[in-house]
């Protein structure tokens, strides 16, 4: 059975006890995703500092323990982070979990959601967090 | 408990493996599994006698409308319709409820009069009504449920003033619960208003009779019902339907056509436009055959017996919660496990072999009423056997120890 | 002539007797049969992973979702969408139609704005807008048909003027018309005016490129093209679509459902209201790979080229009258024989093995303007092959002779 | 082949020259009625004298050989006839078609159409002009 290369003992910890989990002040850049076919949400919040560094971020959200722990693995692996490494990393998971593209960076704990790839219909799942990444990243940039 | 294990050969997909192990298959309020009767009868259909119908003078077309207007019939009789032209072929409940919402309801109801539903609908049986509003200011109103899944009918008398419409589930697909759709039709009617009844999950399970429920309409499946997909039923009082302006305008529906303007049919070609579902209907035809011969109280008493059995033996998961605990409930069973988030329990569900269903099963206002996002939801049909339920709880804490729970 | 004998064999309807001959199907236009590749794919879905789709988590939905929007992504391929989200799945050719009345025309339409048709629709594509103007003041218009049965254009721009939409069929189920759709669709996009083609006659014959033609909107259904019944489908422009309301409010049609709103899904789920049409859609995307292997320059050849030849035979019939004589047209040919009733003709034919239609086949208004009541139809597909033809002409010098006539 | 039964001598000539074809004038009670599934169509009209007795029935219409030789036939049968009897042939000429009911009265030449019996789209083609008859009768006689 693969499930235990799916539920990954770091994956369940993040889930039971998930980092950088609440809220920023609502004056900070907030994104809210949701997938409708299963009603799992995240909320993201992001502070970018004048070096364009991720100077942090913070998340909540309701769902299922891939969902929730690669949120939580997200801000981990991104917070301190310069924005050029951010979007590589994003890159990187993306490609871990599409099997598509290249991982041009260390993802350390967050190879742990590897077995993610083999369950097509929890892929949404695992990135529910980065597309909400991507497009606050998008906003942020453009301003 | 009431055997109808011997039924289980008819049903072909049922013998397969999922991830090495015998499928079980607990999705059933979602759709039903087609039994060889059913798959051969369509098979045939294309093989055999395929054509268009009504209009046709030739040996196939002939074959063909006989079969379909036939299949009608096998329905009438399945669900005590006095008229066999009162039964109209849609492509599922939610087409049934939205030819009623956008025909009956657009023409009758006016600004200010209100539509009772319950807090317990599928959004099939919400949505239209929403749709409905945002054309024409009327009030919808809700029956609330109580904690144990039932509805609360304490103040129905109240809810129905100015009502001109009671549309409401005859079992719902969360909670399992079978609603007094005699007494709510009672009360409607001694207020004035019509009643429609989503009978989606009721069909599949148990005897209907639309005469004894007294309703107006009654809205049902195919695909839960053992049928093929791609058809479904809207029943109505016949003098309702002549009463109704059509839906769809097309072929078939027309009595005759100028460029400027049309007579339509009578009834049910009315409500029929264009070339029907033909394949489809004769398999509901095929499927009501079949459900005739297992018996529809063989089918009732079984589901109650498995889903009570299910029930009990689920509640002996620590951490488990059941949502609907009604008295009167078929076998759609969901619930919650602390700590294991519905999805993560289909998931592991699903590499033991198990289909059940994770989410908010089309209901999400019930399910904020309960405060859930999601449930897990095992449903049962005559087919399965005991065995399968413990095979289920096995599966149920091997997903709490991955979790890392003790059970 | 193109000989496409070779795929008879794929179609198990075709090898009977009727009435003790071989069974000569010439209803093609009516619905077309069905290849074992077709029946086989439906079959399997039955026996092998029927299950309700998108919102499951277990093996089976996962396979049948995948199947499902692979049609899709199929139907789109063959008609050259840009994007498989702008097609939806319907019922037929008439659902289509009616859901384009019911919303874009219902949106955007307002009293005194005029919907431009031609007079050689069917029903299908008239009695949609003579609901539509049951509920707003709008004007109807109609492209005159010659008597040779081709569209008259001359008069096209001054018919244009205050037109908000144009709906022409790509080819008559009557006269076998070709219509030059990408004149009209320019001509009226110059006009302002949006267009929607019925192409039900069209998708089933020829190769059909939606962006070619630059149409806004164009219906099919599957049935006439070796897909099941139960099945259409209605492209149309993402950017349209999503600016459309939706249609039938239900399941898997919604983002988010509250007691007394609904926010909706992104199209193509916005518009597909209930459980599919699973096995149907899944059937329909056999049917276009299958038609993808004869290949549609291949079918468009073989109809011309039989079309051609049938014309030419039966006009050796004396007394035979041949109702469209375009020069661009397809294999669906309609005819009178003096002094036999075109209903007598069907069934004298019948006995003879031969299906044909006899009636106004859904075009009244056209049968007024040609002066009959009726006309008898054969309509070829690839797998007719030129010797049925003579049988066919033997068999109407039969009628006469029955009738009295010297032949 | 049973097309011989089906289109008997005497039904063609009947559909070439049909009996009692044309109108009597407007004041005289008429029926419309039409098949919608194949657009054959039947105007009637009937004088029924003070006895009783059909006096005049004309007909027109359009469509095939069955509905028209039926209707020409059919006004044969009934004209000069008294209405009790006139009632037994429409019973007789429905057993005819239907195989149900019994055969009271001699049909003479009505028992040419006996073989649409065995084509069953075309029972109504040959009921048109009878249906038209029976709704006549029963509006002049409850008057
Ligand atoms: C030109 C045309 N339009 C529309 C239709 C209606 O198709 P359907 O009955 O599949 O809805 C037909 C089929 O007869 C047709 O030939
Ligand atoms: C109670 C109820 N109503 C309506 C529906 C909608 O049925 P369909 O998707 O076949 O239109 C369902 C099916 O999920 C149901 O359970």
């Amino acid at each position: 059975m693969s499930l235990d290369a799916l539920y990954q003992e770091i994956i369940l910890e993040h889930y039971k006890n998930p980092r950088n989990f609440g809220k920023l002040d609502e004056s900070r850049a907030k994104a809210h995703y949701e997938n409708p076919s299963c009603g799992d949400q995240i909320d993201l919040q992001i502070v970018l500092n004048d070096d364009m560094v991720v100077e942090d971020i913070r998340f909540q959200g309701r769902g299922c323990a891939i969902s929730q722990a690669s949120a939580s693995l997200m801000t981990e692996a991104v917070k301190g982070k310069p924005l050029d490494e951010v979007q590589k990393i994003i890159e990187s998971f993306t490609s871990l979990m599409t099997g598509e593209g290249e991982i041009t960076v260390e993802l350390g704990d967050l190879e742990a959601l590897e077995g993610v790839k083999k369950f097509p219909v929890r892929v949404k799942c695992a990135m529910l967090g980065w597309t909400a990444l991507k497009s606050l990243l998008e906003r942020e940039t453009k301003s | 408990m009431i055997d109808l294990s011997r039924y289980r050969k008819d049903f072909p997909i049922l013998n397969q493996t999922v991830k090495g192990r015998p499928l079980i298959y607990l999705d059933n309020a979602a759709t039903a599994q087609k039994p060889l009767q059913v798959i051969g009868t369509v098979d045939q259909y294309y093989r055999e006698y395929n054509s268009n119908v009504h209009r046709g003078l030739h040996t196939l077309s002939e074959r063909a409308t006989r079969a379909y207007e036939k299949a009608r019939e096998k329905v009438a009789r399945f669900i005590h319709a006095p008229r066999s032209e009162e039964v109209i072929f849609t492509r599922n409940t939610t087409e049934s409820i939205n030819l009623v919402a956008y025909t009956w309801a657009r023409k009758f109801l006016k600004a200010g009069d209100a539509i009772l539903l319950t807090e317990m609908e599928h959004h099939s049986n919400l949505v239209p009504w929403h749709l409905l509003r945002e054309e024409k200011s009327i009030e919808l109103r809700f029956i609330p449920v109580t904690p144990r899944g039932e509805l609360d009918l304490q103040h129905l008398k109240q809810l129905l003033d100015g009502v001109r419409l009671v549309s409401v589930t005859h079992m719902s697909n969360v909670l399992g619960t079978i609603n007094p759709v005699e007494v709510i039709t009672e009360e409607a009617h001694a207020a004035g208003a019509k009643v429609l009844i989503d009978g989606a999950q009721a069909v599949p399970h148990m005897p209907v009779n639309v005469q004894d429920i007294d309703c107006d309409f009654y809205a049902f499946s195919g695909h839960k019902m053992c049928g093929p997909t791609g058809v479904g039923v809207l029943w109505a009082r016949a003098e309702i339907l002549r009463d109704m302006p059509p839906f769809l305008g097309g072929g078939e529906m027309i009595h005759e056509v100028h460029l400027n303007h049309s007579d339509y049919a009578d009834i049910p070609n009315k409500f029929e436009a264009g070339t029907p579902n033909i394949a489809q209907a004769i398999g509901l035809g095929a499927a009501v055959d079949y459900l005739s011969r297992v018996g529809m109280e063989n089918i009732l008493q079984h589901e109650q017996e498995i889903g009570a059995l299910a029930i009990e033996k689920l509640k002996s998961i620590k951490g488990l919660r059941i949502f609907g605990e009604s008295e009167k409930r078929g076998a759609a069973i969901s619930f919650e496990i602390e700590g294991v988030h519905p999805h993560d329990i289909a998931t592991i569900l699903d590499e033991q072999g198990i289909a059940i269903r994770a989410g908010h099963h089309c209901a999400q206002p019930l399910m904020r009423k309960f405060n859930v996002q999601s449930t897990a939801r095992a449903s049962f049909y005559f087919y399965n056997v005991p065995e399968e339920i413990d095979i289920l709880v096995d599966a149920l804490k091997t997903a709490k120890r991955l979790f890392g729970y003790v059970t």
